[in-house]
C-alpha cells in the first residue's frame, strides 16, 4: 500500500527547496559573471573559475582548512570513541552523567561564547608562559577537535548501547584477550558510529566559522576565515567560483556518505 | 609572469637571509597590489624574492586593528596604522623602532611624508600612502554635485546612504559639520557630535559599512557613501556613475604608515618587507592598483603613472582638511560608548519610542508564555483530579 | 561484567582531562573576565554595564523568538510532507535539506544580499512582471528572512527523524480508536514528534539569538543583537571585559530557556534536550 | 447465530505477492474465532483487512449485512490489540484508555467511569495516573486491552496479543482473556501461531497456510480430524504415516491392516493415516499389538514420557505415563480404531509426521546456497 | 563419576542486591545440569560465575581440581552459547566457527578441519559461506553452538540457547542438543526457565530461586518429590492444599482423610500436599470419589482436557483425556496414594497452588503506586 502525497504538500516541498537553493544558484550563476560584479549580471566566462586557482591566498586557506579537518576528524574520533568506550564502561552512574552532560554543553552553548571563552583561555595561558603567538593552528585545532567530540561520542555511544555486550564476552570467551576482543568484535559493530562521527567532525571542521574567527591567528587562515575576510571586501566572483566549487566537492562527499549509509542500513535490516 | 626586479634588487633580497622565515603582515583590505587583472602581485614578489613566507590578513579598521593587537596571542611583524593609531601605539609602548639601515628605500620619501606630527622624529614608521575622506555619490540617484556633508542627513535618501562603521571617521563628519576639531577633547563636544550622528540614524537609516561599501556602492543601489578617496577612484572604474566631492565643511586626511609592533617575532623580515614596498616598482604597482596617493617620490614623480595629476586623488587646490591625532583614554572610552550608542539606537530621537516597543513586545511575549505555563498548570492539575479514580473503584 | 584493567579505567580520563581543560575551565575563563577590569581587579561594573544592553537582548531574544517560530511553521509541515514519502525518496530529499547546511554559510548570506538587494534578483523579478521593487534588505525583516534561511534544515531534520521513526502502529492504533486524520495528528502524531521538535527549536533558537554575521550583511548595521555587541567588544572596541559579561548573560539566558523547555518535556522519551 | 463478519472471496496481494487468495470466512456475533498458521501466512492481513489498514483487491466486507470495503477505519465499529500492544507512550495509563471515549466526545464523568470499569475488568486499579514506560509487559497488555474495550466495540481483533509475553504469564492472561469475552459477550478474532493457545481459547480455529484457509472448525475437529498433514502437523504432534484404504474401515500401514472409522474413500487409495502419540497404547510385543519396534529415545516429560520408536525405518511417537520403558526395550504398539485418522492426499503430503528426522525450518531453506542477496534486496 | 566444577559458598551482589547466596554446587564430569528458575533468580550470574565474567563476592570455583577464581575469562576451558547467540554479525559462518581455534594459533588445515566437522555436527554443511544475517534464528542458534564447541571445552555452558526459538523448532533443537552432548561427552550447564525444556533434557536439574538453590535432583525426583510449594508449582501444574498430617502414612485435606505414602512428620503437622492434575481420577460423585465439587472450567488442550473443578471454595485443576465433563457438572475425584506428595511447610506457602486467582507477574510489583522514576534513571 503506497502513501500518495498530495499535490499540494508536493508543490509546498518545491517551493522550500527553492527558497533552499536559491542562493546557491545566485552564486553559482555569478560565478560564470564575466563582470566582476556580484550584483548585475554582465555575461558568461569562465574567467573566475581561472582567477580562483591562481589566488594564492585561498588555495592556501583551502590547503589550511582540509588539513586542519582531517587532524580533527583524527584527534577527535580517536580521543571520541576511547571517551565513548570508557563511559560506556564506567560504573560510576554520577560521574557518567556529569559527564555527558558536560558532552552537551559546546553543543549548546552558542558559538560565539564557545569561541569566546576559548580565546580567552588561549590568550591568558600565551601571556602565562610568555609565548607570543599562542593562536595558531594548535589553538584551531584544539578548538575544533572541542566541538566535534561530542558529536563523535553521541554518535558511537548509541552504537555501544545496542551492541550486545554478550558478543565481546563471546570473543574473550573464545580465547580472546580483552582488548584484542574490543578490536576484533567491538570495533566492527560500532564502526558506523565512527564514521559518522568521524565524517561529522570533517565537515564540521571544514565549515565551522565563528568559533575559527575568535581562535585563528595570522599564520593559520581557514578557508571560511578568509571568505569572511574577503565579504568584509570588495566581493568578486571569483569567491562565488570557490564556493561552487566547495558546495560541488561537498554534494560527492555527502552522496558518498549516503551511499555508504544505505548500504549499513540495509545490512542492518537484514539482521 | 612579467620579471619586474633588477639582478641587483633580487641579489639584495636574496643576501638578507631571510629564507624559511615567516613574516605576519596586517594591511587595510584593498590596500594592496594582489595580481588581479594583471597586476603586479606584491606579496608573492617579495615572497619569491626573500624565499620568506608571507601571512598576508587584513583588517578592516584602526580600532579593529588595535583590538586585535591589543588583545594578545598573535604575533604581527608588519602593520599599517594610520596617523592617530601610530601616535597611540607609540603612546602605549607597542612599537619598536626600526633600524633604516635596513631601509635603504628611504631615500625614495616624499619629504612632505618624513617626520610627520605623529611621529616626529622618524622613530617608528615609514609612510605608506597618504589621502582624504571623500563624500561619494551616485549621479543617477543625485542630480546634484553636493557641497556639504549635510545631504547625508537629507531624509529623501532614506536608506540610501552608506556610513563609516568606524567610530572616528563617521565621528569626524558630524564634527566637522558641527565646526570643531576632530581631536577636541571636550566632552560635551564628542556628545553634540553624537547626537548629530544618533539624528542621522532616526533619518536616513545609513548603512554602516567599511570595506564592504566596494560591492554596495558599485551594485548602483546607494546614493551616497562615505569613504577614503583611493577607494572611490577604483570604485568608480568599476561603475562611471560615482562622483566624489570634498565637503566644504572640511574632511580628514590621513596617512598610512608601516609600523612594526612589540610583539613582532620577525624584525629583519619586517624591515625587509617595508622596504621593499618602496621598492619604485612596488609603490608604483601599489598606486596603479589601489588608487592612493603614495608615500614615494618615484611614484609621485612618475609622468606614467596613470594617477598623475589625477585631481581626486591630488586635488588642487587641497581641500580643508584635518588630520586625526590620538585622543588620551578617557576621551578614547567616551567616544567608544558613545559610538554603541549611536549604533545600537540608544541616542536616537526614535530610540525611546523603540525600546518602548521592544518592552511593549516582551511583555506580549512573556505574558503568552506565563499564560502558557499557568495553562498548563492548571489542565495538569484539573487532569490529575479528573484521573482519581478512587471513588469509582467503590462504587457498585 | 567485566573486570576493568587498568587500561580500561583509563579510557575516558584523556576526554576528562579535555573537557575540563576546554570545556570547563573556559568558561571560569569567562566568568574570570566577566567580574574583572583590565587591571584584574574584581568588580561589578561590567556587569552594571549589562543594563544598557537590556532592550539589545530582548530584542534579540525576539528575533529569535520569531525566526524560530517561523522555522518551525514552515519547517514542521515540511518534515511531516517528507516522511510520507517512499524511503528512497526520503533519503534523496533528506541529502538535499542538508547539502545547504553544508555550504559555508558566509557565503549562503551573502548571496542572499545578492537576492534581497534593491536591485537585487527578486526585485528584478518584480520589475519584470511590472511589479513595483520592495525595500527588504537591511530591514529586520531581511535579518529574520537570514535567520530562517540559514537554520531552517535544523529544524526540519530533528523533526523529520522522529517522524520518520515513529511506529505506524500508533497512527493505526488511533485510526482504529476512531480519531480521524486531524485529531490524530493532534493528540499521537504531534505529541510524539515533540523532543524532535524541541531540539529543532533549540538548534534554531541558540545560533539566532547569538547570530552577529547575519544582522551585518542583512541588517546593514541597522538591527543590532546581542552577538554583534559582543563581537564588537572583542573585535573593535577592545573591551574583553565587558564582552565576556555579555557572554556571560548570553549564556545563562539561553541555558535558563533550555531548562524550561526541558521541564515540558516531560522526558518520558528520549531524543529530547539534555543539558 | 448472526452472522457479524462476512469475508467474501478477498484477495490482497503485494505488488506480486499474493498474500491473501479468494478468502472466505464467516464469524458469527459473540464467537471467539482464532486464525491459526505459520508466520507470513498472511493472519495479520486478514485482521487488517477487517479493522480497515488493507484495503482487498478483491472481494467484499460484510459487517452487520453492510459492505464495509470503504468505510476508513476510524468509523469501523472494530477495535484492535496490536501485536506490540502500540500504546500511547505520551499518555499515561488513564489517557491511554480515555483515548476512544473522549473522542466520541463522551461528558467526562462517563469517560471516567468507563476508565474506572476498564481498569478493574483488567485488574489494574490504581494504576490510572502511571505512565506506559513504568508498566511490566503484562500489565501494558492488559492496558491495550482495556483501551480496545474502552470503545464498546462489536469485534475486537487480537494481532498475537500475549507474543511477548512468558509461558507463566501468558498461560494467565489466556484465561483472562477468555473470561473477558465471555463475560462481555463480544466478537474475538484472536491471531496466534500457537497451537495450544488457539485449541484452548476458541469457538472455531481456523488453519491458514500460505493465503489461504486450510481448515475451519471446533479445537476438537481440527485436532482429531485435521484435513491434510499441514494441519495435523501444525496442531500438536502427529504419527503421519503412508497408507493404503483397503475398503471402508479397513485402512493398511506399516504392513499391518488396521481397522478405522473411516469411509467413502476409493478402493486401494493411497491416503494418509494419522496417530497422535497419546493414542498409541504400548503393549508386550505380541499379544495384543499390532507393530512392534524398538525404543530409540525416552525422554520425561512431566505429565508423560515420550517415547521414540523404530518400526522398520519409521520412527513413531508414542506419549505415555508408563515409567518402566528403556531405550532399547522392544514394545509393541496397539492403535484403537478410534484413535486412527485417514485423509486424502494433499500437496503437503510426505512433508510431515516421521519422527527419525525432524522437521525444522531447514525444509523450507533447504539449499544452503540459496541466495541470500534476493532477499536482502526488499530491505 | 569425578567432579568437574564446585562452586563453593558461592556469594554475589551488586550493590546492595544480593544475587546469589552461598551457592553451593558440583558437577560431574559429562554431566547435563540445567539451572532452572524464574527470571532474575541468578542463572545467568552462576554460569558467568563459571565462565569467568563475574568474580564472587566470595566463595571458591574449583575447576578440575583447581581454585580458578582469578584465572580470567580466556584462559578458562569452558565456553558459552549466549542467549541471544552473540555471533560476530561482521564475519561469516566459516569465520565464526573458525574463530576459536585460529586464536589458539592452530595450523590452517586442522582450523579447516574443525570447521568442517563442526558444521557436520550441527547440520550446516555448505554453509560455510554465509553471512550471519542469512540464517534464520534456528540456523544462528546452531553456528552459536558450532563456535563454542569448535574450542574442544571441558565444559559447555547453555544460556537460554532456545529462548529466541518458536516452539517448533525448539522441540527440534533441544533434541538435537541433547544428541550432541551424549556424542560428544561434554558436561553441559544449561539454563533455562522453561521447565518442560529442563525435565525432557537433563541429567540433573537444579532449581533456583532468588539466588538460593531450592532443590537439585533428577528430573523425575523433582517432579515427583518436590521440596517446596515454591518448586511444586514451577515445575508443571500442581494443585497445592494446605494439609494435616495425621500420622505416618495418613494426611487430611478438604475435610477427607488420605492416605499417603510419606512418613516421618510431627503427630497433626501442618503441612501442605501437592498433587498433579494428571493424577486426579475422576468417577461419579459418591462412589470411590473421596472429594466432590463443581466443574467451573473446561478447556480442550488437544492431548487432553484441564478442568477446574470448586471443592468448597478451592479451585482444584485436572488434567484428563475424557470428553464427557461439562461446566456445572458436579463430579466426584479420587486420589490414589501414590499421587500425594507431602511437603514440610515452607516461605512459600500458601503462595501458590490454588486456580482459583492466578498468580501473574503482579504478585511481584502489587504496589501500583510504586516509582518508576527511579526505574528509568539508568537511562
Ligand atoms: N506492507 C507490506 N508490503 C509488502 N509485503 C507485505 C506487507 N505486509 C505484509 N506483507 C507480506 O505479506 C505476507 C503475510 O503477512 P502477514 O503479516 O499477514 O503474516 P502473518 O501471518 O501475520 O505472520 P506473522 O505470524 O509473522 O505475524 C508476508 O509474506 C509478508 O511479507
Ligand atoms: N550487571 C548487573 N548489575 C546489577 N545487577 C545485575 C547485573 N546483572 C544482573 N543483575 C541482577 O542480578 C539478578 C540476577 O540476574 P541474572 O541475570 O543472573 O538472572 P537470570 O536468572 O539469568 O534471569 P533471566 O531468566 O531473566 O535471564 C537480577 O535481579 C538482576 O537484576
Ligand atoms: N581600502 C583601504 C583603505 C585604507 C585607508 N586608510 C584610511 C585611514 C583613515 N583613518
Ligand atoms: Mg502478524
Ligand atoms: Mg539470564
Amino acid at each position: 500500500m503506497k502513501n500518495k502525497v498530495s499535490f499540494a504538500s508536493r508543490l509546498y516541498m518545491v517551493l522550500i527547496f527553492v527558497f533552499l537553493y536559491a542562493p546557491i544558484a545566485v552564486m553559482t550563476v555569478f560565478s560564470f559573471n564575466s563582470g566582476s560584479s556580484t550584483y548585475i549580471m554582465d555575461g558568461f566566462s569562465t574567467s573566475w573559475w581561472v582567477e580562483m586557482f591562481h589566488d594564492t591566498a585561498a588555495m592556501n586557506a583551502l590547503k589550511n582548512t582540509v588539513l586542519l579537518a582531517l587532524v580533527t576528524m583524527v584527534v577527535s574520533t580517536v580521543l571520541g570513541v576511547m571517551a565513548s568506550v570508557g563511559l560506556f564502561m564506567q560504573k560510576n552512574k554520577l560521574y557518567k552523567k556529569t559527564m555527558m552532560n558536560v558532552t552537551n554543553i559546546p553543543m549548546m552553548n552558542p558559538e560565539i561564547v564557545t569561541g569566546i571563552s576559548m580565546m580567552l583561555l588561549f590568550v591568558f595561558v600565551g601571556t602565562l608562559v610568555n609565548v607570543k603567538e599562542v593562536l595558531g593552528f594548535t589553538t584551531l585545532l584544539i578548538a575544533h577537535v572541542t566541538f566535534c567530540l561530542p558529536y563523535v561520542i553521541l554518535n558511537v555511544m548509541p552504537k555501544l548501547r545496542q551492541f550486545d555486550m554478550n558478543v565481546y564476552e563471546a570473543a574473550v570467551d573464545l580465547g580472546c584477550k580483552p582488548f584484542k576482543a574490543f578490536m576484533k568484535v567491538v570495533m566492527p559493530e560500532i564502526m558506523n558510529g565512527i564514521i559518522t562521527g568521524c565524517i561529522m567532525s570533517f565537515t564540521l571542521s571544514l565549515d565551522d566559522f565563528i568559533i575559527s574567527y575568535f581562535t585563528n591567528g595570522p599564520s593559520f587562515q581557514t578557508l571560511p576565515i578568509y571568505i569572511f575576510s574577503l565579504t568584509k571586501k570588495r566581493v568578486k566572483p571569483d569567491m562565488f567560483a570557490l564556493s561552487t566549487l566547495m558546495f560541488l566537492v561537498i554534494l560527492v562527499l555527502l552522496i558518498f556518505m549516503n551511499i555508504a549509509q544505505a548500504r549499513a542500513e540495509k545490512k542492518e535490516a537484514a539482521k | 609572469y612579467e620579471d619586474y626586479f633588477s639582478d641587483e634588487q633580487k641579489a639584495y633580497y636574496k643576501s638578507l637571509g631571510l629564507q624559511g622565515t615567516t613574516v605576519n603582515v596586517y594591511n587595510w583590505g584593498e590596500y594592496i597590489s594582489d595580481g588581479g587583472e594583471g597586476s603586479m602581485d606584491v606579496v608573492r614578489e617579495f615572497e619569491k624574492l626573500t624565499g620568506a613566507k608571507v601571512n598576508y590578513t587584513n583588517f578592516e579598521s584602526n580600532e579593529n586593528m588595535y583590538s586585535k593587537l591589543s588583545g594578545g596571542g598573535v604575533s604581527y611583524d608588519v602593520i599599517t596604522p594610520s596617523d592617530y593609531m601610530v601616535e597611540r601605539l607609540i603612546d602605549e609602548d607597542m612599537l619598536i623602532p626600526l633600524d633604516y639601515s635596513n631601509i635603504p628605500n628611504m631615500k625614495y620619501m616624499r619629504e612632505d611624508c618624513l617626520n610627520l606630527p605623529f611621529d616626529p622624529e622618524q622613530k617608528y614608521s615609514v609612510c605608506f600612502n597618504t589621502g582624504y575622506t571623500v563624500l561619494m555619490y551616485n549621479k543617477k540617484l543625485v542630480k546634484e554635485k553636493p557641497d556639504s556633508w549635510k545631504v547625508l542627513w537629507d531624509e529623501q535618501y532614506k536608506g540610501k546612504v552608506l556610513m563609516f562603521n568606524n567610530s572616528r571617521d563617521a565621528f569626524a563628519i558630524a564634527q566637522k559639520l558641527l565646526g570643531q576639531s576632530l581631536n577636541t577633547q571636550n566632552e560635551q563636544d564628542w556628545v553634540d557630535a553624537a547626537k548629530l550622528l544618533a539624528e542621522q540614524k532616526d533619518k536616513v537609516n545609513p548603512v554602516y559599512v567599511m570595506d564592504e561599501v566596494f560591492n554596495l556602492m558599485e551594485s548602483g543601489e546607494y546614493a551616497f557613501a562615505t569613504y577614503y578617496v583611493g577607494d572611490y577612484v577604483l570604485m568608480n572604474e568599476n561603475n562611471p556613475d560615482l562622483g566624489y566631492a570634498y565637503p566644504k565643511e572640511g574632511v580628514n586626511a590621513f596617512y598610512d604608515a608601516f609600523c612594526i609592533p612589540k610583539c613582532t617575532q620577525n624584525k629583519k623580515g619586517a624591515e625587509a618587507f617595508i622596504n621593499f614596498m618602496q621598492e619604485p616598482e612596488v609603490a608604483l604597482a601599489n598606486e596603479e592598483y589601489i588608487f592612493y596617493a603614495s608615500a614615494n617620490k618615484a611614484v609621485q614623480e612618475n609622468e606614467e603613472c596613470s594617477l598623475y595629476g589625477n585631481d581626486a586623488v591630488y586635488p588642487d587646490p587641497a581641500p580643508k582638511s584635518e588630520v586625526f591625532e590620538n585622543l588620551p583614554q578617557n576621551i578614547l572610552e567616551f567616544e567608544n560608548n558613545l559610538w554603541s550608542s549611536v549604533k545600537s539606537g540608544n541616542l536616537s530621537v526614535n530610540s525611546k519610542k523603540t525600546e518602548r516597543k521592544i518592552y511593549i513586545e516582551s511583555g506580549i511575549v512573556a505574558g503568552v508564555v506565563v499564560i502558557a505555563v499557568a495553562t498548563y498548570f492548571v489542565r495538569k492539575r484539573k487532569k490529575d483530579k479528573e484521573q482519581d479514580l478512587g471513588d469509582l473503584y467503590e462504587q457498585n | 561484567m567485566k573486570k576493568s584493567s587498568l587500561s580500561q579505567k583509563m579510557l575516558d580520563k584523556p576526554y576528562l582531562l579535555w573537557s575540563v581543560l576546554f570545556i570547563i575551565v573556559p568558561l571560569v575563563m569567562v566568568v574570570f573576565y566577566a567580574f574583572t577590569d583590565k587591571t584584574g581587579a574584581f568588580t561589578f561594573s561590567n556587569i552594571a554595564q549589562i543594563k544598557n544592553y537590556f532592550p539589545t537582548i530582548l530584542l534579540s531574544v525576539l528575533y529569535g523568538l520569531a525566526a524560530t517560530v517561523i522555522c518551525v511553521i514552515i519547517g514542521y509541515p515540511f518534515a511531516y510532507a517528507l516522511s510520507k514519502h517512499s524511503v528512497n525518496t526520503q533519503r534523496t530529499m533528506v541529502l538535499l535539506v542538508m547539502l545547504p547546511m553544508w555550504m559555508n554559510f558566509l557565503i549562503r548570506t551573502y548571496s542572499l544580499m545578492t537576492i534581497l538587494g534593491d536591485s537585487g534578483v527578486v526585485n528584478n523579478l518584480l520589475n519584470a512582471l511590472g511589479l513595483k521593487s520592495v525595500h527588504m534588505i537591511n530591514t529586520g525583516g531581511a535579518v529574520i528572512f537570514g535567520m530562517v534561511y540559514n537554520f531552517l534544515p535544523y529544524m526540519i531534520l530533528p523533526i523529520y527523524t522522529v517522524l520518520s521513526k515513529l511506529d505506524n502502529s500508533l497512527v493505526e492504533a488511533a485510526h482504529d480508536l476512531g480519531s480521524g486524520r486531524a485529531t490524530t495528528f493532534r493528540r499521537v502524531i504531534l505529541p510524539l514528534s515533540l523532543p524532535g521538535l524541541l531540539s529543532g527549536i533549540t538548534m534554531v533558537f541558540v545560533p539566532c539569538v547569538s547570530t552577529f554575521y547575519i544582522t551585518q550583511k542583512l541588517g546593514g548595521g541597522q538591527i543590532v543583537l546581542i552577538g554583534d555587541v559582543i563581537e564588537t567588544q572583542f573585535q573593535s572596541a577592545n573591551n574583553y571585559h565587558l564582552g565576556a559579561a555579555l557572554s556571560f548573560v548570553l549564556m545563562i539566558l539561553i541555558f535558563v530557556c533550555l531548562g524550561v523547555m526541558n521541564y515540558f518535556d516531560d522526558g518520558t522519551q528520549d531524543g529530547g534536550v539534555v543539558i | 447465530m448472526k452472522k457479524i463478519i462476512d469475508l467474501k472471496n478477498i484477495t490482497v496481494s503485494y505488488g506480486d505477492n499474493t498474500v491473501l487468495e479468494n478468502l472466505n470466512l464467516y464469524i458469527n456475533e459473540k464467537e471467539f474465532i482464532t486464525l491459526l498458521g505459520p508466520s507470513g501466512c498472511g493472519k495479520t492481513t486478514t485482521l487488517r483487512a477487517i479493522a480497515g489498514f488493507v484495503k482487498p483487491d478483491s472481494g467484499d466486507i460484510i459487517f452487520e449485512g453492510k459492505r464495509i470495503n470503504d468505510l476508513p477505519a476510524h468509523k469501523r465499529r472494530v477495535n484492535t490489540i496490536f501485536q506490540r500492544y502500540a500504546l500511547f507512550s505520551h499518555l499515561n495509563v488513564y489517557e491511554n484508555i480515555a483515548f476512544g471515549p473522549q473522542l466520541q466526545k463522551k461528558p467526562k464523568e462517563e469517560v471516567r467511569q468507563i476508565v474506572a470499569d476498564m481498569l478493574k475488568l483488567v485488574n489494574l486499579k490504581g494504576f490510572e495516573k502511571r505512565p506506559i514506560n513504568s508498566l511490566s509487559g503484562g500489565q501494558q497488555q492488559r492496558v491495550a486491552i482495556a483501551r480496545a474495550l474502552a470503545n464498546k466495540p462489536h469485534i475486537l481483533l487480537l494481532d498475537e496479543p500475549l507474543g511477548a509475553l512468558d509461558l507463566k504469564l501468558r498461560k494467565d492472561m489466556q484465561r483472562e482473556l477468555k473470561n473477558i469475552q465471555q463475560e462481555l459477550g463480544i466478537t474475538f478474532i484472536y491471531v496466534t501461531h500457537d497451537q495450544e493457545e488457539a485449541l484452548s481459547m476458541s469457538d472455531t480455529v481456523v488453519v491458514m497456510d500460505k493465503g489461504k484457509i486450510q481448515q475451519i472448525g471446533t479445537p476438537e475437529d481440527i485436532y482429531n480430524e485435521p484435513v491434510n498433514a499441514f494441519v495435523a502437523d501444525f496442531i500438536g504432534e502427529s504419527n503421519i504415516v503412508d497408507a493404503i484404504m483397503l475398503e471402508d474401515y479397513l485402512v493398511t500401514f506399516g504392513g499391518v491392516k488396521f481397522k478405522c472409522f473411516d469411509k467413502g474413500f476409493d478402493k486401494n487409495e493411497f491416503v494418509e493415516a494419522v496417530v497422535r502419540p497419546e493414542d498409541i497404547l504400548i503393549r508386550e510385543p505380541g499379544t495384543q499389538a499390532s507393530l512392534t519396534g524398538k525404543v530409540t529415545s525416552v525422554t520425561f516429560k512431566g505429565v508423560h514420557f515420550e517415547i521414540l520408536v523404530d518400526v522398520n525405518g519409521f520412527i513413531w511417537m508414542i506419549q505415555t505415563t508408563r515409567d518402566d520403558i528403556h531405550v532399547d526395550d522392544t514394545i509393541g504398539m496397539h492403535i484403537e480404531p478410534d484413535a486412527i485418522h485417514i485423509m486424502k492426499r494433499s500437496e503437503y503430503s510426505g512433508e510431515f509426521g516421521d519422527y527419525s528426522s525432524f522437521s525444522d525450518e531447514m525444509d523450507h531453506i533447504s539449499d544452503a546456497s540459496y541466495n541470500w542477496e534476493d532477499e536482502n534486496e526488499e530491505e
